[in-house]
């Protein structure tokens, strides 16, 4: 049955899904959720990123579910979360308790609290590793035994330690504004649809939710001439952030401790005039600001960039007109609409047709 | 009977950033009647024109009254007048014509008279009849009515000047040196014109170089002398 | 049986839709109005209404001296009470005075011109709809004319005009009475007098 | 391991949020109001904006249709169905009669709708100036000031260039002589449909998150000038090849293997009631 | 007969910036220009009254950053006035203060009783729609909803500012900027707009153009007796059109007149110097 029949859509759909079904069971190989969970973080990021919601399990059953097509993943995970109730609203967060595994600045070749490179690709070749086509299990639980003795060999020293900001240090010295707290109620987007001119809160949530490729390729635009900014990155932070709720009874003043999120955290420095039009020379910095899910530190530093290009509006440059990035980048709705012109269109077409005849025979 | 009465007229004119004063009338008082032509002469820089722009209000005198007989207002201070009865009044009731043609460009004799008809609120077929009236009247050559001014000789300019102004019928026509660089033929042919008009009732204030031009013409002579009149009489 | 906050609140919900999409028509909460099982201080309709539209993201207002129907309200629905000038939902029970109608009406928030959306909708209670004098009401809803009876005067009706005076801008009523019975009033109706 | 969803798979705050939507929309006939439009499980531009009116409003004893191009049985259709099915155990129906919510892409059906119906339309692109102005925050300010002549100078400008207006499908109304709205694709041939429709027509733009409505009776006109009248899709002298009915929107069908093209009803269900009320010689439908 | 006005602005403030206690108070503050040196802000326009009567061409002059083109941006709704009033001679708003209008009432005064010629053909003309569509966007504007008579006037319209026929479908970025100025112009007046501003309209033209555009503009008001506001640097341009003259400076008005006493008598310092230097 053709896929526009008249008749038959519900035959369609069920065969469908049953060839769908055959296609993931012919290998007669199964995937397991922890197997996911234990060997593919960055998707298990990525997902939980896009899709804004933050459970490791969860996006790894999208990730299962979908087959590791990722637009799939990250739409069927959002779904999920439009039937969540929200219960409670977290303490705002102070990055600076954050359980750091990485922590790097490129702006200064030191940094108080010292360089903390962690793991990273950054460094590894990128050669396919043959090895791992033939794993050996008995020598893994080796190497996994003797680099954990190791690094209970670390932790003897005292660790728990806090990171001061690098921005902190500019601050310092005058060279980055020192705002008030803002403690308004941020602008949920996913409660209200967004408004234009928008927010920052506003923009900062659009931005994290972007799709990882979609907000990489924007930054990406504005270093290289469509846009305006091209920061450098202050500090960048992967780690474990602590989330406590307070009391839903106002009365009591009590907090709770619900559990820590993984989040890479960019702070990228960019040169500004000075706030006067007299002094020119006076050069400033300002912050592009990037914070994501799991370790996803491209995205991060992109919106970074992103974020600073919306701090200064132009209509010169696409990636700095806030319509143009934040109504693009969201992977639902691009994927989604990209993917609706399968659907039948012949009603429209038909429409077109008649014109198209009328406008020939001159009516 | 009194058409125009002077008071106390002074004019200063003061060079702000050089701290200059200049001063060009100071107390002068005369009056003239309806349908008399009256010449003023003096030397250059005696402050003929100043009389002629401050009664046109192009110039505001430091004090002084300047009491006109409106057909529309009945006796109005042209001093006190607002910037839209002074608007109307230059558009009904005073004309002024100096010896520039001070013109719109790329726009012919003959629709330059037609405009300024049209600007009494006259229609489009009366505003043509008129011009070529005036045209005619004035005796501007017929081949020059369709082209643009800016070709004419001194003498054409100055008679179209005369026809744009008085195509209007003012009451009061102010004339400031018109004759001023014109050649004696040129002279001859203005001096008709303004006979014309002198004979058609316009009540005429004119200054002059030309005391001989003016002797034939005017109903009185005023001389200007130290920023006032010097002797006031009838022309002979 | 208790209410039944899925289901009944959807059927009031349709009524109310049903209402603001045909205004003057009156639809019944009756069959709703039975799940109430506890005392409260408003009318049922009122109270199964507010239940309905409100929840944490949603303000009212509730006008006159209310204090546990205000704290009854806010714990059910998690709306915030707010002053009458922003709230979203403004209720008029019925013991107040017809001059608290009128100045909830004049200081309700209209929308602005982007965004009329962000107007206020009253709730007004009447002891029984479709009683008192007989009004004509016109607009988009409405077939031609419907004749409604209501307990509303000329300076009800001048406020409401003066504050609906520049469409879009304007405010939303809904009417509720004692026997569960409720009529919509939206910003686009028009009502006069029946001439005599 | 299955596990059992909400009601109308939304949860219920989801649903407030989108019921007071509705009720701001009905009050302000054609003004597309926002809403935070949740993610769901069908895809952006597959309608989710009709879906989620759809399952805010619907309640255990509704009936629904679902219609997709005209036809009850094309897999989107059924899709959503299934989806609504599945959440609510409500019944469904192909007769457009017998329903109280009518979800449909792109056409109206052919039968009237009758007072207390709901039409719900999916509408992949709201905003009626998207074309002459991109930015939303500039399009919200000039429906603020009824400012429409630049979907005025459209029409115009086409008619200029071709000398008829280039509209297929979407061709914009005006609401209630105040605001200038998408109808969704609806073929012209349905415009005149939505002007004093018996039934609500509410329309849900999922990925755009908007809301909109058109009360019933409320005065719905295509915009065109006066010397250039509105005109329809016209199918001139062709008939359903298989119910024989003059008067509805037909699909053009090209039956490769013969050469030929015939014409058969968009309306699926529409054709199949007059087919089987010719057969049975009397108005009753039945759907064997 | 007193005729009474068709526009009155009555102390039109224009501030951009938050104010600070330097120059909060009109009668107190020390501004270098219309600029206060602590907080930035500007005062574009201050406290400007004036009006305009029927038939009449009131010129504005200044320099740049005199605050010209700020005030032509209030009148015309493109600057939100941060204080003052305006009233329109019209039926329709008799009394009313046009400023405290809503946005949707303005864009009805704005359609149907002003129109605008901007210095930049740019801004008042769609330049990828065709001349005639420029036109017609005004009508429509104005409630025309009948393509044969838009036609009718467009063509009009495009023949009196000597556009050549054949070349109305075209769209003016083709044209060159006399060109484009002029269909501007016929945009601005297709709805017999009783007031009509222009901004520099002949600034950055050819003299040979800016004389057609001049004489266009003069033949306008007079067969139309359309009321122009005339906003130009060019103290020749102001001399040919206007009747009457305000001369402006840092956002205020220092000295209004009859054009012809302006420019012959000035009594301000600075309206000296920008005739002297003039002559």
């Amino acid at each position: 049955m053709g896929y526009v029949a008249v008749k038959g859509g519900t035959e369609a759909i069920e065969a469908s899904i049953e060839r769908l079904r055959y296609n993931r069971l012919k290998g007669e190989r199964h995937i397991e959720i922890e197997t996911i969970l234990a060997t593919m973080k960055g998707l298990v990021d990525q997902v939980m990123s896009e899709a804004s919601l933050y459970a490791p399990m969860l996006a790894a059953l999208a990730i299962k579910q979908s087959e590791g097509n990722m637009e799939e993943a990250v739409f069927t995970l959002r779904a999920h979360r439009s039937t969540l109730p929200r219960l409670y609203y977290s303490e705002a967060i102070q990055t600076e308790d954050m359980r750091i595994s990485r922590r790097i600045s490129s702006s200064f070749k030191d940094i108080p609290g010292g360089q903390i490179l962690g793991a990273t690709t950054d460094y590894t070749h990128r050669l396919l590793d043959f090895d791992l086509l033939i794993e050996n299990q008995q020598e893994e639980k080796q190497w996994l035994q003797h680099y954990k003795e190791k690094i209970d060999q670390l932790r003897e020293q005292p660790s728990s330690q806090i990171f001061p900001k690098v921005v902190e240090y500019l601050r310092k010295n005058g060279l980055v504004q020192t705002y008030v707290d803002d403690n308004r109620e941020p602008f949920d987007v996913t409660k209200k649809s967004l408004q234009f001119p928008a927010n920052r809160s506003a923009r900062l949530q659009t931005l994290t939710r972007g799709q990882t490729g979609a907000v990489t390729s924007l930054g990406y635009a504005s270093m290289r001439g469509y846009g305006q900014v091209h920061p450098n990155v202050g500090e960048l932070r992967v780690g474990m952030m602590p989330i406590h709720i307070s009391s839903p009874h106002e009365c009591e003043e009590e907090h709770y401790y619900i559990g820590a999120i993984e989040v890479t955290e960019v702070e990228s420095f960019v040169p500004v005039k000075g706030a006067s039009e007299e002094s020119e020379e006076a050069l400033d910095f300002e912050i592009g600001y990037g914070m994501c899910y799991g370790q996803n530190e491209t995205k991060a530093i992109a919106m970074s960039i992103l974020d600073q290009c919306l701090q200064h509006p132009s209509p010169d440059f696409p990636t700095h007109d806030e319509e143009f990035v934040l109504l693009h980048i969201d992977s639902v709705e691009s994927t989604g609409f990209i993917s609706h012109l399968k659907l039948p269109h012949y009603v429209t077409f038909q429409s077109k047709l008649d014109r198209a005849r009328k406008g020939q025979k001159g009516e | 009977m009194t058409f125009l009465k002077i008071e106390g007229l002074e004019k200063n004119f003061q060079i702000v950033h050089l701290g200059q004063t200049i001063h060009a009338v100071q107390q002068l008082n005369f009056s003239m009647n309806q349908g008399e032509f009256i010449g003023i002469t003096g030397k250059s820089g005696s402050g003929k024109s100043t009389i002629l722009k401050s009664i046109y209000r192009t110039y505001l005198p430091e004090a002084g009254r300047i009491y006109f007989d409106s057909e529309k207002y009945g006796w109005i201070d042209l001093q006190k007048a607002s910037e839209r009865e002074i608007i109307y009044l230059r558009k009904y009731e005073i004309g002024y014509v100096s010896q520039f043609l001070n013109v719109m460009p790329r726009t012919t004799a003959r629709e330059l008279v037609e405009q300024s008809v049209l600007e009494t609120g006259r229609s489009l077929l009366e505003a043509q009849k008129e011009a070529e009236e005036v045209l005619s009247h004035f005796e501007l050559d017929r081949k020059l009515w369709d082209t643009y001014p800016n070709t004419f000789s001194g003498g054409e300019k100055l008679r179209l000047n005369i026809a744009i102004a008085a195509v209007k019928k003012p009451r009061l026509l102010l004339l400031d040196e018109p004759t001023a660089s014109l050649d004696q033929q040129s002279k001859q042919k203005v001096k008709e014109v303004i006979q014309k008009l002198k004979e058609s009732g316009t009540t005429l204030l004119g200054v002059f170089h030309d005391i001989e031009f003016m002797d034939e013409l005017c109903d009185h002579i005023f001389e200007m002398s130290q920023q006032s009149f010097k002797r006031a009489g009838a022309a002979l | 049986m208790p209410l039944d906050y899925v289901h009944d609140t959807q059927a009031v919900f349709r009524k109310v839709m049903d209402g603001m999409a045909q205004p003057g028509k009156t639809n019944s909460l009756a069959k709703q109005m039975i799940q109430i099982d506890h005392p409260i201080d408003c009318y049922h309709s009122t109270f199964l209404t507010m239940v309905t539209l409100l929840d944490s993201e949603a303000t009212f207002h509730i006008k006159g001296n209310h204090t546990s129907l205000v704290q009854r309200i806010s714990q059910l629905t998690l709306a915030k009470h707010v002053e009458e000038s922003e709230a979203d939902f403004i209720i008029i029970t019925a013991d107040l005075p017809q001059a608290g109608l009128i100045s909830a009406i004049q200081s309700a928030k209209k929308g602005s011109l982007i965004d009329p959306q962000l107007s206020a909708t009253i709730i007004i209670e009447t002891p029984e709809l479709s009683s008192g004098q007989e009004w004509l009401l016109k607009g988009p809803g409405i077939k031609k004319v419907k004749r409604l009876k209501l307990a509303y005067s000329q300076t009800i009706n001048q406020a409401r005009e003066e504050k609906n005076q520049e469409f879009p801008l304007g405010i939303d009523i809904v009417i509720t009475d004692q026997v569960g019975k409720l009529v919509c009033l939206p910003r686009t109706t028009v009502i006069s007098e029946v001439s005599k | 391991m299955t596990r059992l969803h909400h009601f109308a798979f939304f949860d219920e705050g989801s649903k407030k949020e989108i019921r007071r939507t509705i009720l701001k929309a009905i009050s302000i006939p054609g003004y597309q109001v926002p809403f935070s439009s949740r993610e769901m499980p069908i895809a952006r531009g597959w309608g989710t904006g009709g879906l989620q009116v759809t399952l805010s409003i619907i309640g255990k004893d509704d009936v629904l249709k679902v219609i997709d191009q005209g036809s009850d049985e094309s897999v989107n259709a059924v899709n959503i169905k299934k989806l609504v099915e599945k959440t609510t155990g409500i019944a469904i129906t192909e007769g457009t009669a017998e329903a109280t919510i009518i979800q449909s892409r792109h056409r109206i059906p052919e039968q009237p709708l009758t007072e207390g119906q709901v039409l719900v339309l999916q509408v992949p692109a709201p905003e009626p100036l998207r074309s002459v102005e991109k930015s939303e925050r500039q399009t919200k300010i000039l429906h603020a000031e009824e400012e429409y002549s630049g979907a005025w100078l459209q029409l115009f400008e086409q008619i200029m260039k071709y000398g008829q207006t280039k509209t297929g499908a979407d061709h914009p109304v005006y609401v209630a002589d105040r605001y200038v709205m998408a109808p969704s694709p609806i073929p012209r041939f349905d415009n005149h449909k939505m002007n004093h429709s018996e039934a609500l027509i509410l329309l849900g733009a999922g990925r755009e998150k908007k809301i909109y409505a058109v009360p019933p009776y409320t005065d719905v006109r295509s915009l065109a000038f006066e010397d250039y009248p509105f005109t329809v899709e016209s199918f001139a002298e062709q008939a359903c090849h298989l119910c024989g009915s003059t008067d509805t929107f037909l699909d053009e069908i090209i039956d490769a293997d013969k050469d030929k093209v015939y014409y058969q009803c968009n309306d699926s269900h529409h054709c199949l009631a007059q087919v089987n009320g010719a057969i049975q010689g009397k108005g009753d439908i039945s759907y064997a | 007969m007193r005729d009474e006005p068709i526009l009155q602005v009555q102390r039109l403030e224009k501030v951009f910036g938050r104010s600070c206690s330097h120059c909060q108070h009109q009668d107190t503050r020390q501004l270098e220009k219309n600029f206060c040196p602590y907080c930035g802000t500007v005062y574009a326009c201050r406290n400007i009254s004036f009006e305009l009567f029927p038939g009449e061409i009131l010129g504005i002059v200044g320099e740049s950053g005199s605050g010209k083109s700020t005030l032509m941006q209030c009148l015309y709704f493109d600057e939100t006035a941060t204080g003052g009033e305006m009233f329109i001679n019209h039926e329709d708003f008799k009394e009313k203060n046009i400023f405290a209008l809503s946005n949707q009432q303005k864009r009805y005064v704005r359609n149907h009783i002003l129109g605008m010629v901007y210095q930049n053909p740019a801004k008042g003309l769609k330049m990828n729609f065709s001349s005639i569509g420029n036109i017609a966007e005004k009508l429509i504007a104005a409630g025309n909803r009948h393509v044969g008579e838009m036609e009718r006037v467009g063509t009009e319209l495009l023949d009196k500012v000597h556009l050549p026929l054949f070349r109305m479908k075209e769209e003016p970025k083709r044209f060159s900027g006399g060109m484009q100025q002029r269909v501007q112009i016929a945009k601005a007046l297709s709805n017999y707009p009783p007031i009509l501003f222009l901004d520099e309209v002949t600034t950055g033209l050819d003299l040979s153009v800016q004389a057609s555009v001049l004489d266009l503009i003069k033949t306008i008001q007079r067969e139309m007796g359309i009321s122009m506001i005339v906003v130009s640097h060019d103290l020749a341009v102001i001399r040919m059109l206007a009747d009457r003259t305000m001369v402006m400076l840092n956002g205020e008005v220092i000295e209004k007149g009859l054009t012809d006493q302006i420019l012959e008598d000035p009594q301000d310092a600075y309206t000296q110097q920008l005739v002297y230097s003039l002559l």
